[in-house]
């Protein structure tokens, strides 16, 4: 009995069609994985644009886990903090879980919960799932596992969601379990009989059919990350497990049994290995991009810590290594399943001594592919370890896509030289830069001919890669790896770049990007600000940045650290512009809302 | 026939000279427990006709670690970082499986930093010669301890070390090492034998050879008090100069005893397995290494093959070419392959 | 006399009730082994009468890492980093030599990342009961393979071991631990046992103890391969659900064997040592822990005991006071030392 | 024989008194060790400011080695780039040596290198070693051994230093040793009768009697930290042995047998370990700093980067210490007997996440002494790891100093609650900001009473102590953080500024003042330009320095690195200065010299 709030004001206003949030309060090992994952894959069907995101906690089972479902007929896929329809399923959290929702707000709960006795200015589904399962489902030890699928069923009547699509969402979800399939049909069913029958009519938040989502896939940042790395034709990876990174291999090893198997030994083309710590696999990476394989890992920040010492020797000693940080919130062991962009100096500059290191910023689907399949191209061009900085928003959430397109560019293996070439060189140093780029030949062990060996070294060294304590010889090497670093400016992505052509500039990255677009809407259209943006996509930065910022009076650089730290790289390399750059920073382990963007800049500007 | 004046230089199967497998000219101390192991690391590479430029030299840092460039400069050399030669090699290995490995290594590069990287190359059986070039001593840092040290030793500076030692033959037999073997610097005979052994097994070959610090693991020390802090100026300069150290050479028939005089005056006895001795049998192996070092004889020799055992490769069930150059080809599937992904996720 | 209706709450020495040893509520999986050690050492603890504001309870990063929180709340907690708690407890230890120290630790946390701080820890001699909850998995991360899993031995996703495991007990032993054991979380009688003696012991106690992980250590999976890929997402949204695991209890006479259910299917056969195992002969226990894991055996209880062996206090040879709290003025030198140690270097 | 150049003009013209430079080119191994710096004491001892710089290799024996000796009356302390007298020990280097030398170079050389051959227009002495040896010592084994105490025979005579005090300066070098010191006196006295029967006076070259030196000692840095961390009353240190810091631990083990002794037992009250890496240090030094003991590292780069990971945990779990980074040239293995200031921004911000540490340069000897006591106050009193940045050419070269004050001030142990204050406290929570000063009150292990204990962890945790994935007490807790390292900025060293108060600043820190403070002289005597002088002492900037930038037009600043690194730190923290910063680098792997400065200076106002 949908028991109606006292205050009539409370009942939210005017019916959002297609334009309202779901939060779902779970416990985490109940399986509400499959519910809202059906839950947000139905409205997906309906062409209606949506996001889920799923804030889980370091654990295995037993936690609270809230899930937001996001629809938007703009397609906004931001976080967004207001929520319209709230599900109570966590007895632990459930009083908060209430406390935070704004008046008017629907709220399905367990009956037993009473919550209705809380508050008195929200919209109250109380629901009996413990009798609408056991009906529902004949055995009693599988009740726990479709118990969530039960209020499905109910948010599904209430916001209108079509049964079929429900249906197939499941059948999609369980693919080809007859059995589950079944038990979980009978539960959405049961909930949604229910609800046409006990819980009237709600006008409030209606899902009605669009065609926004024709053709799209839904897919996480980790998966997008693997299929680039099998399609770049890695060959060596070495990984720790480590949240939120370890799917990306395990994607990743997924993808290459069964696309990367030699047709005629059936044995892979890849090696993978699981290895004792993350030093030891950068040490691999290091070890077999010397001796020429496309070799990567996957980690996050305290993995990136321990590879610290090993990629300073990637740096000077020049060996090729692709390392994907899909960052999440620290210092130290911080909050393991939270986002953050904390770890962007880190990268930048990691190691002791003077290091520079390019680093690719994904910020959607199609560049978590494209950009860790082209970093396999940049390490072997520029002889030296390239870092894929995502986050746990990007990389563990799901995200409705565009296909990715293939990625026709043939592999860029650098400068390497064959049992023939050398033969042709008269006087051949593995450190001499030929081209004046920075960027030198090198050859790979087991080259034969008797030309090509040379002794690397994490110690000074001259252009013959012999040994070297000479102040000029080590001078010149790391003046040559600035070069080096410099000479990348014209072959990393570009940044993306939209606006009017207005004094009001936005810089962002990686995964704020949908909040930044969200944004400058509500700028615009709230605030009738206009603004432009400017993604940054890579270290080192462009020529195309240089111009954009010189051309702009201020300049908003959004990031979710505390410390600005992206703004902190752009002040030292354009003292210039220095002043020009605002922080607007959003730092508490949630992906960051357009709200919060538009609050900073309408204060730096009230 | 005829005889011509001038002997020709010897060549092995390739035709090479012992010379060809030679390499940069050491720096190490005159008389450095080290370099005796590199002539027979040559040695032995000659002998067993390695192709120069199919073998790896990799390593960490330390005296031991600059080994690799004293030795087949036809050879890729690889000196990393300290402790981890281990990791590094296990990506060469996997990059390309047809180099042959040989790591040099020290007691502090292996025994200490090191320890988790060695345990684990030994665990996946990781192709490699793994030499660690032992003296008890961390020599480029100027004679601090290391983790193998003897209990009762004494360091120039007159320090004392009181800390159990790790055996790395036994521990490597623990963790299922499948060719494990000691020898001793100023062994030639024995070394080269055990080195060309190790260089013809298939996954990791596992050498402590004894070597050692000629200017760093000796006696003339004075009391460290800061009062007689000047006293020890005196040493310090000494220790500046670096005398030339006469190796001691010896030759062990199986199961015979030899004490020798080390450059830090103190005796070591060396006894060199029996006939008798049983390489396949672990367990039994372990115990008499034990035994023999708690009667204070440093037992040499090859204590133990086990042939056949899984190699890394086998894990990763990877294809038997070499990785490193397979063409694009063959490792960047088509753009079907990429619908079928994309379809999957819609 | 008279008796009273309600039977008192049994209190221990320090007059504290079993309840003033627990910690807050475990958040681990339900039938986890960790809670079943968890309640061991509650147990143990409040038997040895240990005060708890001088236990130091530390860990790695780990599901067994979180087990400090569960137990204890009065005493000091630190949960650190991945597999560094050896290096923190020696700390610890070094700064105030009168805490007791207990450190929790997984498979994962000690045989892999941990590995090189371990085995310094035991050489060194670091006062602490060590105990490695060991589940063959990475919990925490969802189920990838320890270094301790078997071969053959099967995960959630399908994944067979192949790699040689690591005995963390041999291991520690060829190392010259003075305290060496192994039991089951489902053996809590023998378990207590364990736990009481090496609270008692005076260095570095090991304690691996098999706890079986209810959630990813099970056969119930299915092909990995990408085309069924939506198949695993079948055993993936039930891996979402976390059973009850009832957990199998039992216990075993001295020498007796005893097969045991695992809550992934398979069957663990665990033998107790005998009453005429000697302790004190470490190579013969290191042998029979071999053979025994040959026949298929695990063998349990106390492995090998080592008194009167000196701690990393004889080591440094610091004061017997607690170094932490000394006051400045034993410290810190007077005026004379300075102008003393000037006058040195004019 | 001198045999004069043949170009008079050569002969290099007015005589320099008590202000040239002297360099020994020798082969490590070969003890010239002990020569050089008598040659350095006796000129000390003269009462002649000076410095002696040993360029050595990262090698026990065989290498080449250059001992620079530099004596000016004025007291410059910096490396300079001419040499007046060149002293010739090594075949392998001689033909370098000799070809980088001036016209009219004074050269002392081993007779059968015959050097003379090389050119023509300088002033060589060759030198009978072989033969002046052999008359000097019977025992033949000792004579390489003394060989090199010849050349400071022949030098004393041709510079006029006098004997008694060479004499003097041996048996201080030898302490007590008789039978050494009359084996080096003979020699030396061999040399130096030879040079006054066959080498004619060189009057351009002089060193006569001052008394600038007096009361003085001569020390390394090194040596000067071990000093401070002893009488700071360091009670646990672990270590792992890296060039160039191993001798702040090795002195301090020396230092402590002696003077942190228990006078009743007889046993130490500090105690040291020898770990099995950098990781294990710095985690001994989190738990001992944990559970209440002073404790501390010393390192250089290399372990610094392996520390990254524990460093973090130290600053969120915010527990105590100190680590010394006796900077080395990187990156990676690098030139590990050669100097840098390449690690300013990896100690400032050490480990993944949003973090900021405190870091102390000191710049001379007695700084060396002074931070490193402070550093375990501040460490305790901010309860967070503490930086002492030095390099290795503080560290490890020789140095002439004033005495060290005695520090008067009491332990500042910081927020530590014994039992009885427990015991007055309701509700205490380990992380609870009751000061609004971002530091908590903490409790130590084993405090008794039953209310101090609590769970430190390097995961989210609330004022209480207790886990916490709240994303609002996770920004509560970072934010504190960042409160806490903004208070420090009143106890951190205040920068010192010198200067006539005109427009033009030059900012530098740590090894670099001998070098700024002698080219200022330069600027203003040869060129005219008075200028400002500022030495950054610490992280966080300081109110002073503040002051400092905004009042000058124009900043040099002076590192040892190559990307300006603390001018990266500036421009972060003050964009609306950004403009005002010039980079003067030096990074060749020697230490930086006044010239450099000059030139860069006059370069960017040419
Ligand atoms: C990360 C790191 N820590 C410390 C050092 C300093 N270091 C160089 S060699 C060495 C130890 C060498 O000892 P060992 O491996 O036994 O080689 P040996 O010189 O005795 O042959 C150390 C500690 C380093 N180079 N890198
Ligand atoms: C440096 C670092 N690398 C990786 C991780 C991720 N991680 C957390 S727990 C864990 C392994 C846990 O396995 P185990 O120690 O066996 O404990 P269990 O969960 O099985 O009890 C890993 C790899 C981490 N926290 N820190
Ligand atoms: S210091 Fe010792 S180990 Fe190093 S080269 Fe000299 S003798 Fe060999
Ligand atoms: S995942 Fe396994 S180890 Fe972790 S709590 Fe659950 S059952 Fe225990
Ligand atoms: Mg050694
Ligand atoms: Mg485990």
């Amino acid at each position: 009995m949908l028991t109606q709030a006292s205050t009539s004001e409370s009942v939210g206003g005017a019916t959002l069609v297609n334009d309202f949030s779901i939060e779902v309060a779970t416990v985490n090992g109940s399986g509400s994985q499959t519910a809202n994952t059906v839950l947000m894959r139905t409205i997906f069907q309906m062409g209606v644009p949506v996001t889920g995101k799923n804030l889980f906690p370091s654990n295995i089972a037993g936690l609270p886990t809230w899930f937001q479902i996001r629809a938007n007929h703009k397609g906004y896929k931001a976080r967004k903090a207001g929520i319209d329809l709230m599900i109570c399923m966590n007895p632990e959290t459930a009083k908060e879980d209430v406390a935070k929702v704004a008046p008017g707000t629907v709220l399905i709960y367990d009956e037993p919960l009473k919550l209705n006795a809380l508050r008195s200015d929200l919209a109250f589904c109380p629901v009996p799932f413990q009798k609408l399962v056991a009906a529902s489902c004949p055995e009693p030890k599988l009740h726990k596992l479709v118990k969530n699928m039960v209020y499905v069923g109910v948010a599904a009547q209430m916001i209108g969601l079509d049964m079929i699509e429900v249906k197939s969402a499941i059948a999609k979800q369980l693919n080809g379990k007859q059995k589950a399939i079944d038990l979980n049909q009978a539960a959405v069913q049961a909930g949604f009989d229910w609800a046409a029958a006990e819980a009237p009519r709600q006008d409030h938040l209606r899902i009605e059919r669009l065609d926004k989502t024709k053709g799209q896939i839904i897919i996480d940042g980790n998966t997008a990350c693997a299929l680039g790395a099998m399609f770049a034709g890695v060959t060596v990876v070495a990984w720790y497990p480590i949240t939120p990174s370890s799917s990306v291999i395990e994607q990743l090893i997924d993808y290459a049994k069964e696309y990367r198997r030699d047709p005629a030994t059936g044995k892979l083309n890849v090696a993978i290995v699981q290895m004792e710590d993350e030093i030891a696999s950068a040490g691999v990476v290091v070890g077999a991009g010397w001796a020429g394989a496309r070799s990567m890992t996957a980690t996050s920040g305290p993995g990136i810590s321990l590879m610290s010492e090993f990629i300073g020797l990637g740096y000077f000693a020049e060996c090729p290594g692709v390392f994907v940080n899909v960052t999440r919130m620290g210092p130290s062991t911080g909050l393991p399943t939270r986002t953050s962009q904390g770890d962007v100096e880190l990268c930048a500059k990691c190691s002791h001594g003077d290091t520079l290191h390019i680093c690719l910023y994904p910020g959607n689907m199609e560049e978590c592919f494209q950009f860790t399949y082209q970093a396999f191209d940049l390490a072997e061009r520029y002889q030296t370890p390239v870092f894929v900085v995502t986050d746990l928003d990007l990389g563990m959430q799901n995200w409705a896509s565009e296909p990715f397109a293939y990625p026709a560019t043939a592999f860029d293996r650098g400068k390497v030289l064959d049992e023939a070439q050398l033969r042709e060189i008269q006087d051949w140093g593995r450190y001499k830069d030929v081209d004046g780029d920075g960027v030198c030949y090198r050859t790979l062990p087991g080259t034969p001919g008797g030309k090509g060996a040379y002794f690397t070294r994490g110690t000074g060294h001259n252009p013959y890669a012999l040994y070297s304590e000479k102040p000029d010889e080590f001078k010149a090497t790391v003046d040559r790896l600035k070069r080096k670093f410099m000479t990348a400016r014209t072959h990393v992505p570009k940044p993306v770049i939209q606006g009017p052509g207005v004094s009001r500039g936005i810089l962002a990255y990686g995964s704020s990007d949908p909040a930044v677009a969200e944004a400058r809407d509500l700028l615009k259209d709230l605030h009738g600000k206009d603004t432009d943006y400017l993604r940054v996509r890579a270290l080192p930065f462009t020529q195309e940045l240089e111009a954009w910022i010189d051309g702009h009076e201020v300049v908003y650089v959004v990031e979710q650290n505390r410390d600005g730290q992206m703004a902190g790289l752009l002040k030292e390399a354009y003292p210039q512009w220095a002043l020009k750059l605002r922080n607007v920073l959003h730092y508490d382990s949630t992906a960051i809302t357009a709200q919060t963007i538009v609050d900073q800049i309408n204060a730096f500007e009230a | 026939m005829t005889t011509t004046a001038t002997a020709p230089v010897p060549t092995n199967k390739l035709g090479l000279t012992k010379q060809d497998y030679v390499g940069a000219k050491s720096t190490l101390c005159p008389g450095c427990g080290h370099d005796a192991i590199t002539a027979q690391i040559i040695q032995a590479a000659w002998e067993m006709n390695l192709e120069p430029h199919n073998v790896a030299k990799l390593s960490g840092i330390g005296c031991s670690s600059k080994t690799p460039t004293y030795f087949m400069s036809q050879a890729w050399g690889f000196n990393s970082v300290h402790g981890r030669a281990a990791a590094v090699c296990t990506g060469a290995a996997l990059a390309n499986r047809k180099l042959l490995n040989i790591v040099t290594s020290g007691d502090g590069d292996s025994m200490s930093i090191g320890m988790g990287q060695l345990v684990h190359m030994i665990r996946r059986n990781v192709p490699v010669v793994y030499i660690i070039e032992d003296n008890g001593v961390y020599g480029l840092t100027k004679g601090q301890f290391s983790a193998t040290a003897d209990v009762g030793s004494t360091l120039k500076h007159g320090d004392v070390n009181e800390i159990q030692p790790i055996d790395p033959c036994t521990l490597a037999m623990e963790l299922g090492c499948g060719f494990v073997a000691r020898s001793f610097s100023g062994n030639p005979k024995q070394l080269s034998t055990i080195l060309k052994a190790a260089l013809a097994y298939e996954g990791t070959a596992l050498i402590d050879v004894i070597s050692p610090c000629v200017t760093f693991n000796n006696h003339d020390s004075s009391t460290k008090s800061y009062k007689n802090a000047k006293d020890r100026e005196m040493p310090l300069q000494e220790l500046g100069f670096i005398p030339y150290y006469d190796h001691e050479e010896m030759e062990l028939a199986d199961g015979q005893a030899m004490e020798v005089g080390l450059p830090d005056g103190s005796r070591l006895t060396f006894r060199s397995v029996g006939k008798d001795f049983d390489v396949t049998d672990r367990l039994k192996a372990m115990k008499e290494i034990h035994e023999a070092h708690d009667r204070g004889e440093f037992l040499t020799g090859i204590f133990h093959i086990e042939t056949g055992k899984p190699v890394i490769h086998d894990f990763t069930h990877a294809i038997d070419e070499v990785l490193a150059t397979i063409p694009q080809e063959r490792v960047k599937p088509g753009p079907e392959v990429l619908e079928a992904c994309m379809r999957e996720l819609m």
